[in-house]
């Protein structure tokens, strides 16, 4: 089972848990994003996520996918929040439910590596001093 | 042809506003609409990266556009 | 900061979560082992754990300083239960802050990869036919 | 010297009981223990490893034990 959500509601980790749990899984591997407090020493004030939404949830499906099919995955949950938030809120988590620990580490990875890549989703830093919409320049 | 193109994050700020509309010769390949959009705004050339999305799927430079396909202009992305 | 707790109550993987919550942290990554419903093809009812106590937290603690050392992790967290079990129920659950989210999955790998071969907990799976303490035999 | 011997998981089933006490002459490594356990209670010989703690940390086959050490057996491990 896939489930997708992009969403401006908080995240909550236990709902994403909740949605990959199963009685034949042996594992389960979350992974938590949190905003940071600095960015190369600069201090952050917050984050603001804005998303081309359709797209976004079409190219975390395909995620997902690949995560069910390369490492047998029994279910995947991927959730991003969009709009503003404060230091130490979530704007990702992932939840891998697999048969056995090790692929779930490995899936759990990839799926964070690569919606980073791929999903269209930007990031606006604000600081002290200005903002800045982050990796846009090299 | 006339074409829209949607514009998010940093997009948005080089445009000033989150659609641009401008007319182009012919069935326009993603190729040349990327020259035109940077020939009118010379700060895309300076984006790590520039793609483009038609109809939600990424598509390269050699793919033809059709009058209503929705056309989004994808800076680099930071989501995560 | 390390947080080691070898209990009998209901382990809640949000509470591991926000004991290595941090400002500075970009990534978290949790293992959440939950019981299966079958071993080799084999219906499980339960499982039963066991632990000596003062060592198995000692050893936790030895693993979480490792990963603090070498992954330079912010915090880490482990929780284990002991006692009995149904399906789906959790065993264990280690979370693992840091700034970067690589060094998250593998300080989180090599807590439960380590926990799992030198801690000092006993698992029994009860089959409709009867139990077995789990790896004891080769 | 009078030991008693803490047993946990299968060990106490081995011994039907999580103490057994028994006499050994002088001051025994884990390796003296070890083989008289088995020497005992053959079961012990078929575990996928055997190994000892003592006052909390794994001791290996040479180490010798005082008088009022608490010595654990520790049938293969399976938490998590």
């Amino acid at each position: 089972m896939i489930e997708i959500l992009v969403t401006t509601d908080k995240l909550i980790p236990q709902s994403s848990l909740d949605a990959v749990a199963d009685p034949s899984a042996g594992g389960t591997t979350q992974f938590i994003g949190t905003v940071r407090n600095q960015t190369k020493g600069k201090k952050v004030l917050k984050l603001e996520f804005e998303a081309y939404v359709p797209m976004a949830e079409k190219e975390m499906q395909k995620i997902a996918e690949e995560v069910e099919k390369r490492w047998n995955a029994l279910h995947v949950s991927m959730h991003h929040h969009v709009g503003t938030l404060e230091v130490g809120e979530i704007p990702v988590v992932i939840s891998v439910a697999t048969s056995h620990r090790k692929a779930a580490f490995e899936a759990c990875q990839y799926a964070i590596d690569t919606l980073k890549e791929t999903v269209p989703i930007w990031k606006k830093e604000y600081f002290e001093d200005g903002e800045v919409w982050v990796a846009a320049h090299p | 042809m006339n074409l829209t193109l949607i514009a998010y994050g940093i997009a948005k700020d080089i445009l000033k506003g989150s659609e641009s509309t401008f007319s182009i010769k012919g069935q326009p390949t993603i190729g040349d609409i990327k020259a035109k959009l940077i020939a009118d705004h010379p700060a895309f050339a300076e984006l790590q990266s520039l793609k483009f999305a038609v109809n939600q799927d990424y598509q390269s430079d050699d793919f033809k556009v059709s009058e209503n396909d929705e056309i989004v202009i994808i800076p680099p992305v930071s989501g995560g």
